[in-house]
């Protein structure tokens, strides 16, 4: 994959290894308020663009980043991530391209990076083959949006063991109960839904966020980010000291699709610390 | 045998296939929903008022035809038809919507939401949701908006919203995309009213439910009419509802051979078909929700599909059928476009019907093989819908000059209308 | 009451009405049809197997639907309907056309004929030719043509010649005198399927008793449904066939009240419209071979009919009605074009059917009166075919810009496919 | 109506009146192999251009004309005659305004006069008043083809009475027995037709016309006619010696919308003897 060879005269040495994922954010989380994770869809508009935007993120100090890999059929994502994938797909990316750039962003990058896509990505691969190599291009987890705890047993077992975190989703809907459940479940970060709906558009952090998270944490013991929806400082600042991580996911391609690197580079200023 | 007893712990799954491959965020969602059919389907008092709506609002029982003239054409089997192109909105699509609008009475929900690609669908849920007073949306695939206009009319003057979807494929499976976006956003007061026997459970075992009224009835009738039960039973299969339900009155008897009739496209190794079993080129996948076969690459990126019929191109397949095929309980054939055409021809012209095209599929597999059949034996074949709301697709197909000066016509009309 | 317990020396007479006009070369033709209907008549055998093709072929007996929406919105009467629009091809016109087949059959003859307006009788008629293999011609005023085009597109390809006549106004009655100009040509192997309960005697008398099926069902369905018989019956008025064959089933009971509903086209006194007893325009006179009220002028040449439904636009009526209206057994109504419009609107999104522009007519009476009627009192309206195939009428009726766009970029796709 | 006046001049010296059909018929037969029915329809192209026709008809010994009053729905008519119809009530033709102009050519033609039509200019007029305007205008009797003899009972009986024939029509399709029943009602003259169909297409005339004919003959003693597709000099001469009167229809309107008032004068001089 041609971007790799170009950028491969990066330096590898702020690569963050061997550390697990719930240890990683508790330990940032000693010096800042809160953490923020990024959302890149791979191959969209291309790797190169993924290449620039993730040097940004990092200079503005992102700790966490999802990788999208891209999946023909995204119904849980939002009109902007619906089209990058699409379009990325149209493109030619593959998974071994996706495979292959992890290795290189972790290489290069120290903060945290996970897998995002869709289960039918994993399960065409195998199980097992997909950890496999997950672990071996350095992510430190995966989020599949589509795979509940019940189909997951085994894939999340394996991953567990090999450390690399199956990221649980808590939802507003969730249930005492199923919160219990998916508590119990959780391994390195959880990852709290802010709202119904599909990624994009915009939420707004009140009580009801606040208290979502509150009872969420009444059931894990690990970091919990949230998510959907969180476009600015004003989000970021209102969940600091409720949640460890926020996520921001189409604010930033949002961003760059509007204004390029300034954009998202303006946009991640303004949430760094 | 009961597809539906469920060994523990494989509640939904047929097989290796089915499951329920939903965002947490639908979890309660979709546990009601199971929760709310378990009571519904033990409950008799819900089949007797289903089967009173289907009474009464869409003229079932529907009969059953013998095919003189085809058979004796053809010069083997004895064909017969269900005809479930008499149902109001014209196909079998409305039996799963009344139920589901009942379940959702239940649910208490006051809105319904469907993925339509025929338009059939759509159809049958904008008119459902008029006749028990639910707010509608009906997704349709840009493309296929273009292809099934005057559905998506009809749908507007029922009431429904229909929003046609630009993303992907522009067809079926993008439909089910946007409903699945809308129901995470509103699963509070929104019922998915899925049209096909697919999607998480309990839609499979649900949709076949609900269909398994035709299957219910062919049989009986098949055998007052013949007092014998059919060799061989022939549907179409989009999603694979009418044929899940017709092949449910005959899943006991071991004599009668169900075959699945899938889009053959432009046919074998054209890429460009839905034939999911038929063909070699899908393998097991989860997507929309659940496990099953799909028209996908190495990578589980879905393939294009393609069909002169709207509601079968469609890449993934009801999740009872791999496994029924794997038992050796349902054989699959594909009819390509070209073949397709040919038999609407000459059915209209031989017996005065007018099967839809997705219909015709069905109808092609059995003209291919009723020939090395015996006279006494006896084919039935699902007549899943009616051809009116493919007449521009069939008169396209049948390249019909005068249809297309009458549009032309009618085009130079309204624009003159707008000076 | 029997209407066909003629005296003697006037059979085919309602009253004054009715009779045979026909050209001295047609004496033996329409004699050998009279001796041949009335022995089918007698025939109990002849009529069970016209049942049993109703049953296995069109779908028969069709239901009885009640619109709770409808009427709760009204606030009087209940409302109910008989499905007829649930028939094969798509409305009653089937039923006449079935028992004429069968007829044509007894006479030995090999082709038949028809006239068709709204296309929905061509359409039975082609139908009914391919099932029975008929050679089969059907004639159509041009202005039909081009306002039923789809109708057209399906009788072609159900293998009938579609005949486009260009004399007179060019709707239905110059298409009956076309028929009737082939069939004094080819009366040896042709049998004409006049396709209302118009022209000589025996056609009404012979329409009207096919088409008693449908008052024959609705009677007792809604005995069976409601415990009790309507206290108003609602058919839209053409020629008179659905209309008379509601109303069969409840002549014998004075406490039912029977209204006809014409097409008023664009209102009293527009001299646009095809109200012949429901106005005042209309006088007694004799043409396409029989007597009854007709739009004519004082010369006795007929007027110039308008409806936005094309099987209600007739200068001339079953000659059985002027009778029973003058011995107040049926009472005649209008409605306008406008008020179908709005009728249609309100049916559509309060109960999901969608009745024929012609059947909406019925509606509109029914939906007048109905508020003045106790919550107990019983309404049943005749819901003789659907609105399918108006789909260019009602989307022009509606203004749907939607459907202009769609027809444009059709015209524009098919006008590239000739470069 | 202008045509009369202009008319006026017209000697009525050829007029023949108070000659009853038959008679005529019989009494011109005695020169006359054959006679001549010409047909024409009132106010097509327009009485002025009627006027010319029948001028020439007489000029060439015509020696019956019927006048057509138009109808609406002239379902025994072919597409000639249909459109003639049409055309001449568009334009304002009224029943007055036939008898009128019947009037005026019993009054200037010494050619035997019939209405024709279709019965339901009879009937709205009220059939007494009919007879009596046709009376009134000279005419000779009437064929109304859409008419049977079962429903013209009284019509036939009161016109009978007047010496006005109302003119049968005998069919290839009619039993021995219905010729006979129709035979027993003729009056004045037969009317044969010559072959199943409608006016305007040519009829060959062979064997089985001329059977009909003798066949027609057995069943009453008045002049017959024959007419449908008759066309030519030809056509006369096979029903020579057979039929009484020959009818020519379309073939005359035919000539005329061809040719004109040239083409009219080639048709009859070409038959006439
Ligand atoms: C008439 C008709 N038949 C068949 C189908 C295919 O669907 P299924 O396989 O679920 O029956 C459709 C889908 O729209 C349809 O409209
Ligand atoms: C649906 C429908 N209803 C009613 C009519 C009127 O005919 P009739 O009065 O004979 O029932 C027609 C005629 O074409 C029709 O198509």
């Amino acid at each position: 994959m041609e971007v790799i060879h170009q950028r491969k005269v990066r330096p590898i040495s702020q690569r963050a290894m061997l550390v697990s994922l719930a240890d990683y954010i508790s330990e940032k989380r000693k010096t800042k308020d809160i953490l923020i994770m990024a959302h890149v869809v791979c191959g969209f508009p291309s790797f190169e663009d993924n290449m620039k935007a993730l040097d940004i993120m990092q200079s503005k100090g992102v700790d966490l980043v999802e990788l999208q890999f891209p999946f023909s059929e995204p119904s849980a994502d939002g009109p902007l991530f619906v089209q990058a994938n699409e379009e990325s797909l149209k493109s030619g990316t593959t998974v071994d391209q996706c495979f292959d750039f992890m290795k290189e962003v972790t290489s290069l990058f120290s903060f945290k990076v996970l897998m995002m896509g869709y289960y039918n990505t994993v399960f065409k691969m195998g199980e097992e083959e997909f950890l496999r190599r997950l672990a071996n291009a350095g992510g430190a987890g995966f989020i599949l949006p589509d795979l509940p705890l019940e189909e997951a047993v085994n894939l999340n077992s394996v991953a567990i063991a090999e450390d690399l975190a199956p990221i649980v989703l808590m939802t507003p809907t969730s249930s005492d109960q199923r919160l219990a459940k998916l508590g119990a479940a959780s391994y390195g970060m959880v990852y709290v839904i802010a709202r119904k709906g599909v990624t994009g558009s915009k939420t707004i952090i009140g009580d009801s966020v606040l208290k979502l998270v509150e009872r969420c944490r009444k059931h894990t013991d690990v970091p919990i980010a949230v998510g959907f929806g969180i476009s600015g400082r004003e989000d970021v600042d209102a969940l600091s000291g409720h949640a460890d991580v926020a996520v921001v996911g189409s604010a930033a391609l949002r961003a760059w699709k509007q204004s390029g690197a300034s954009g998202l580079h303006d946009l991640f200023s303004s949430l760094s610390r | 045998m009961d597809i539906f007893d469920f060994p523990s712990g494989r509640e939904g799954y047929y097989g290796d296939y089915g499951g329920v491959f939903l965002p947490e965020i639908l979890h309660g969602t979709i546990q009601e929903l199971q929760e709310c059919f378990r009571l519904c389907r033990k409950d008799e008092q819900f089949w007797s008022e289903y089967m009173e709506i289907l009474k009464n609002y869409s003229g079932r029982p529907t009969p059953i035809t013998h095919l003189p003239n085809l058979s004796k054409k053809l010069g083997g089997a004895q064909i017969y038809v269900k005809r479930d192109d008499l149902n109001h909105t014209g196909s079998h699509k409305i039996n799963n919507v009344i139920g589901q609008g009942l379940l959702c009475k239940r649910l208490g929900k006051r809105r319904v939401i469907a993925e339509t690609g025929a338009g059939q669908h759509g159809f049958a849920t904008a008119t459902m949701a008029a006749r028990f007073g639910f707010d509608c949306t009906i997704y349709m695939g840009e493309v296929d908006v273009a292809r099934q206009r005057p559905n998506v009319f009809w749908m507007q003057n029922l009431g429904a919203q229909v929003i046609a979807v630009t993303d992907g494929q522009k067809t079926l499976k993008d439909a089910i995309n946007e409903c699945m976006r809308d129901w995470v956003s509103n699963m509070g007061d929104t019922h998915y009213v899925l049209g096909t026997a697919c999607g998480p459970h309990p839609f499979p075992e649900m949709v076949s439910w609900f269909q398994s009224v035709i299957g219910r009835e062919a049989r009986d009738q098949l055998l007052e009419l013949t007092g014998r039960l059919p060799d061989r039973v022939y549907a179409c299969v989009g999603g694979g509802s009418n044929a899940i339900g017709i092949f449910q009155g005959f899943l006991d008897h071991d004599s009668v051979e169900l075959i699945g009739c899938e889009a053959g496209g432009l046919g074998v190794g054209s890429n460009l078909h839905a034939a999911r079993l038929a063909y070699k080129d899908a393998s097991v996948g989860v997507a929309q929700g659940f496990k099953t076969y799909f028209l996908q690459n190495e990578q589980g990126n879905m393939l294009k599909t393609h069909s002169v019929a709207a509601g079968l191109d469609y890449m993934g397949i009801n999740p009872i059928f791999p496994h029924l095929w794997e038992e050796g309980k349902v054989r699959f054939e594909a009819a390509t476009d070209e073949e397709v055409k040919e038999a609407l021809r000459l059915i209209m012209k031989s017996e005065g019907l007018i099967p839809a095209l997705e219909t015709a599929h069905a109808f092609v597999t059995a003209i291919k093989e009723a020939p090395q059949m015996g006279p006494t034996e006896i084919i039935l074949i699902n007549q899943s819908g009616r051809g009116d709301k493919d007449i521009f697709t069939i008169a396209e197909a049948l390249g019909d000059q005068e249809w297309k000066s009458f549009i032309n016509e009618k085009s130079d009309q309204y624009r003159r209308e707008l000076c």
